[in-house]
């Protein structure tokens, strides 16, 4: 995983070409990693406020003391108190995966900011490739 | 020129009917054989436990109750039968390759951009179905 | 088929434009003619399936499927009413008739919005023949200008 | 080459042209609907021999064995002869399916070779006059 | 080089157009989900609307079975249908405009491209 | 012409998992000179690995897909069966809504049980105690867990290979302007 290179680079000789691309790979991994857990949290926190008004609306609902909960494909009949725990162990559940995930991704992001800042310091800009193609014609005209 | 044009299709037609053929065994061969694996680990989990067991098989959308030590020999026979299946398919495909080579000596028929390297590797047969116009028939 | 004239008129580039374009029009109509194929075909499944749900099997053993890799024996309890998923989170509770009825309903739907699709996809398949046969009558004439046709 | 040059030069017969292709993009169509209709024929009669193996696996079976019926996802406990009856339903179902579609088999191909043989007397009739 | 400033407004303006058309295209995608919403939801009333009121009627929150009303039901789902209309034309007004500001720029495009070639040719000859 | 090595197989011996790697094109003036490519057939030659990354890529995704479809699958499974631990000693029937078919739920009176049916693969299907059953589903979910994630390591190291390709396609493309460019200004300076 060492060889790698931008193409504007090429002109300029190749030293150091290899850890640059190392470089934007990890970035890369990095912010992709960071993306797909926002959206982990985002669906997370979806299903925890359903289940946060699946609980209101069954503290209000004195009718009924039995209620059919959906678990995998199928519903089970389950009395009034059970629903409530069940309801509420999801929900606690849902809050400790979201936490431990947005704990890990202040982590992540951080540690994407310090690769970025090295990146500044050498000055290499990550434009994407069609524009550097561009540029790199440029050169040439 | 018309007929001659249309023989030419013809020609191509008739190749890519024998590349189609190609794949098409290649397919159920890895079907096939997937199938197999899946027989095989299931034959090992069935063998690890008790006899007596209840276990039920599906025939033909009807599920069968019986015991582990009735599904196992059945289960043991489908997969020689399997690997029979899959011999004949190999053999048949070795003959199918042999005719595509026959087809495409005799009308002189050349994969475009192959003149510079080794035939197709196997596996990749991909980018030379993709429509017309990949082929190109050499008469001159 | 007043295109067809301008068809004609069109360089052999544009041609091949237009003929891959319908192609791509094909594919996308086949796909989604296939993909309302398998929706009907999960309707008539459902449909047919609730003709087993009769006063004769009240209470008969079955295995319950309660995920789609695991079972558990159990009865079937109701046989005169099952819960349908109408879709966007709303589940009503329905006579085996009226649930015969929804899905029948959702098969027609569908067979009319297949119907829609069938023609377009017809002409479709001619217009991208016609400019086919066009682009061929093209580049014959070009070779033919060129002099590189194969010898008669 | 001659003739394709040769037809360009001619005043073509538009009639003459439009019947044709009428009857190309007819043929097309015909022979798309058979295909289908023979490959719909195949899956039943392939159906068939299924349900055919089934029956005879179930045969074999010791009588008191439990069978079930795929309904849907769930499995109905079911007597064998029962089951037996079930197939042999569908089996007959898909044979009187199979004939339907072999009607419209019939029918199609009667439809094409009557339009081949109105173009062939157009084209008959063209000539006399010509 | 005298042509080195025009090439870089062309492709200073062909990424202008491009990044154009990848809104148009998100536009587009959007419109095709909430018609699908749309359509669903148009589903979902007609069925509603044929049921008797003391049907049983659920809605799904979280993982549970909530009864409703069949009014109440419909009124939910009609709230639905009339929000998803609104933001149907909202995206069909985008695409339009997105659509305008292409067509303008398009001509602007060729105009530069024609020079740019032209200039090319010049070059070529001298 | 001469058939010289591809660009991408020289180091054949570097590879992840059976996937052959990538290597990037450091000097494209000394490669082209040496392995007496054109740029038409240098990029022909990347063209085609370019879609040898992308079959694999494909297979893989169907299985990331299999294996992702799997997973909540047996997720669900488990719920259910804490369920079933909960009720195995109770003297109580479980009511259940089954989806019995596509959208369609039938009622199903479960009575306590310590034993369920888990489909095994070949059509066949055996019964289990809730505990060894769950044993099992532990024990798959994690190796699904595990292939998945090995799947998607394979399928970020095929986009890296990829990447490296396209790279090496616009530094083979850019190559070739720049020397039409400058067998331009050498014929018309002559």
């Amino acid at each position: 995983m060492m060889a790698y290179g931008s193409p504007h680079t090429s002109v300029r000789g190749h030293e150091g070409q290899g850890k640059v691309m190392e470089l934007m790979y990890e970035m890369e991994m990095a912010a992709e990693d960071i993306l797909t857990d926002k959206q982990q949290i985002i669906d997370l926190d979806r299903k925890r406020q359903k289940t946060r008004e699946a609980i209101r609306v069954l503290s209000k609902d004195h009718k009924s003391d039995k209620h059919w909960v959906c678990v995998g494909n199928m519903f089970l009949k389950l009395p009034a108190a059970r629903t409530k725990t069940v309801l509420n162990e999801d929900f606690n559940k849902l809050d400790g995966e979201i936490n431990s995930l947005r704990t890990n991704l202040k982590q992540k992001v951080n540690k994407l900011r310090d690769l970025e800042m090295k990146e500044d310091i050498k000055g290499f800009n990550l434009t994407p490739l069609s524009k550097s193609d561009l540029q790199h014609i440029d050169n040439y005209f | 020129m018309a007929s001659k044009k249309q023989s030419q299709e013809q020609v191509i037609a008739g190749f890519q009917e024998l590349r189609q053929q190609q794949r098409q065994i290649v397919g159920k061969v890895s079907d096939i054989e997937m199938d197999m694996k899946e027989h095989e680990l299931v034959i090992e989990t069935l063998k690890e436990v008790d006899e007596n067991r209840r276990c039920f098989r599906l025939v033909g959308g009807v599920l069968v109750e019986r015991t582990v030590k009735d599904v196992l020999p059945a289960l043991v026979n489908n997969k020689e039968q399997m690997g029979k299946v899959v011999e004949n398919l190999n053999k048949s495909l070795e003959q199918k390759g042999l005719e595509i080579n026959k087809y495409r000596e005799t009308h002189n028929l050349k994969i475009k951009g192959e003149e510079s390297k080794e035939p197709e590797k196997q596996g990749h047969g991909q980018d030379t179905s993709k429509a017309g116009g990949v082929l190109v028939a050499k008469n001159s | 088929m007043s295109q067809q004239i301008d068809i004609s008129q069109l360089p052999i580039s544009q041609l091949n434009a237009l003929a891959q374009q319908f192609g791509e029009e094909i594919e996308f109509f086949s796909n989604s003619l296939n993909q309302l194929k398998l929706a009907q075909n999960k309707y008539v499944e459902s449909q047919e399936s609730l003709n087993k749900v009769s006063p004769q099997s009240k209470d008969k053993e079955i295995l319950v499927p309660l995920t789609s890799s695991m079972y558990v024996p159990g009865q079937l309890s109701d046989v005169d009413s099952v819960l349908i998923d109408i879709g966007t989170g709303y589940y009503v509770d329905m006579s085996v008739d009226n649930a015969k009825d929804y899905f029948k309903r959702r098969i027609d739907f569908l067979t009319k919005q297949m119907e829609k699709i069938q023609p377009i996809l017809q002409e479709k398949y001619k217009m991208k023949q016609i400019t086919t046969e066009i682009l061929q009558l093209k580049i014959q004439q070009q070779m033919q200008a060129q002099g590189v046709a194969p010898k008669t | 080459m001659a003739s394709s040059k040769a037809q360009q030069q001619l005043p073509v017969d538009l009639e003459l042209k439009k019947a044709f292709q009428e009857l190309q993009s007819k043929m097309i169509a015909t022979q798309q609907q058979l295909k289908i209709s023979d490959a719909q024929i195949e899956t039943l009669k392939r159906a068939i021999q299924r349900n055919v193996l089934v029956e005879k696996e179930i045969e074999r079976l010791p009588e008191n064995t439990r069978v079930y019926e795929g309904v849907g996802r769930m499995f109905m406990l079911a007597q064998i002869p029962e089951v037996k009856n079930t197939l042999e339903m569908k089996n007959k179902a898909a044979e009187s399916k199979i004939k339907n579609i072999e009607g419209t088999k019939v029918y199609l191909e009667r439809n094409m070779k009557e339009s081949e043989d109105s173009l062939r007397e157009l084209i008959i009739s063209k000539q006399g006059r010509g | 080089m005298m042509d080195s400033e025009l090439q870089k407004k062309l492709s200073s303006e062909l990424e202008k157009y491009q990044s154009l058309q990848k809104e148009h295209q998100k536009y587009v995608k959007a419109r095709q989900v909430l018609d699908g919403q749309l359509s669903e939801n148009k589903l979902v009333k007609e069925e509603l609307d044929r049921l008797e009121v003391a049907a049983n009627v659920y809605r799904m929150i979280g993982p549970v079975l909530v009864k409703q009303e069949v009014t109440e039901a419909k009124e939910n789902v009609q709230k639905r249908i009339d929000y998803i209309s609104g933001e149907v034309t909202r995206h069909e007004g985008l695409i339009k405009d997105v659509d305008k500001k292409q067509d303008a720029m398009k001509e602007a495009l060729q105009k530069l491209q024609s020079q740019y070639q032209q200039m090319q040719q010049k070059a070529a000859k001298s | 012409m001469a058939s010289s090595e591809s660009l991408v197989t020289e180091n054949a011996s570097k590879t992840y998992s059976g996937i052959p790697k990538a290597e990037f094109l450091e000097d494209v003036d000394s490669y082209m000179a040496s392995a007496e490519e054109t740029a038409e057939s240098a990029l022909k030659k990347l063209d085609e690995q370019h879609n040898k990354y992308k079959f694999m890529e494909y297979n893989l995704n169907t299985k990331k897909n299999r294996l992702k479809s799997q997973i909540p699958d047996i997720k669900k499974s488990l719920d259910i069966i804490s369920h079933l631990q909960a009720k195995k000693s109770s003297s109580e029937a479980m009511e259940t809504r089954f989806l019995l078919s596509d959208q369609v739920f039938a009622r199903a009176r479960v009575p306590p049980t310590d034993k369920v049916c888990l489909w095994l693969g070949a059509n066949v299907m055996l019964e289990y105690n809730i505990d060894d059953a769950e044993a099992l589903l532990r024990k798959n979910q994690e190796a699904a867990t595990k292939s998945l994630k090995q799947v998607e390591e394979e399928l970020s190291y095929i986009t890296e290979q990829t990447t490296t390709l396209e790279v090496n396609m616009a530094r083979v493309y850019n190559w070739d302007v720049k020397k039409r460019r400058h067998n331009e200004q050498s014929s018309k300076s002559s």
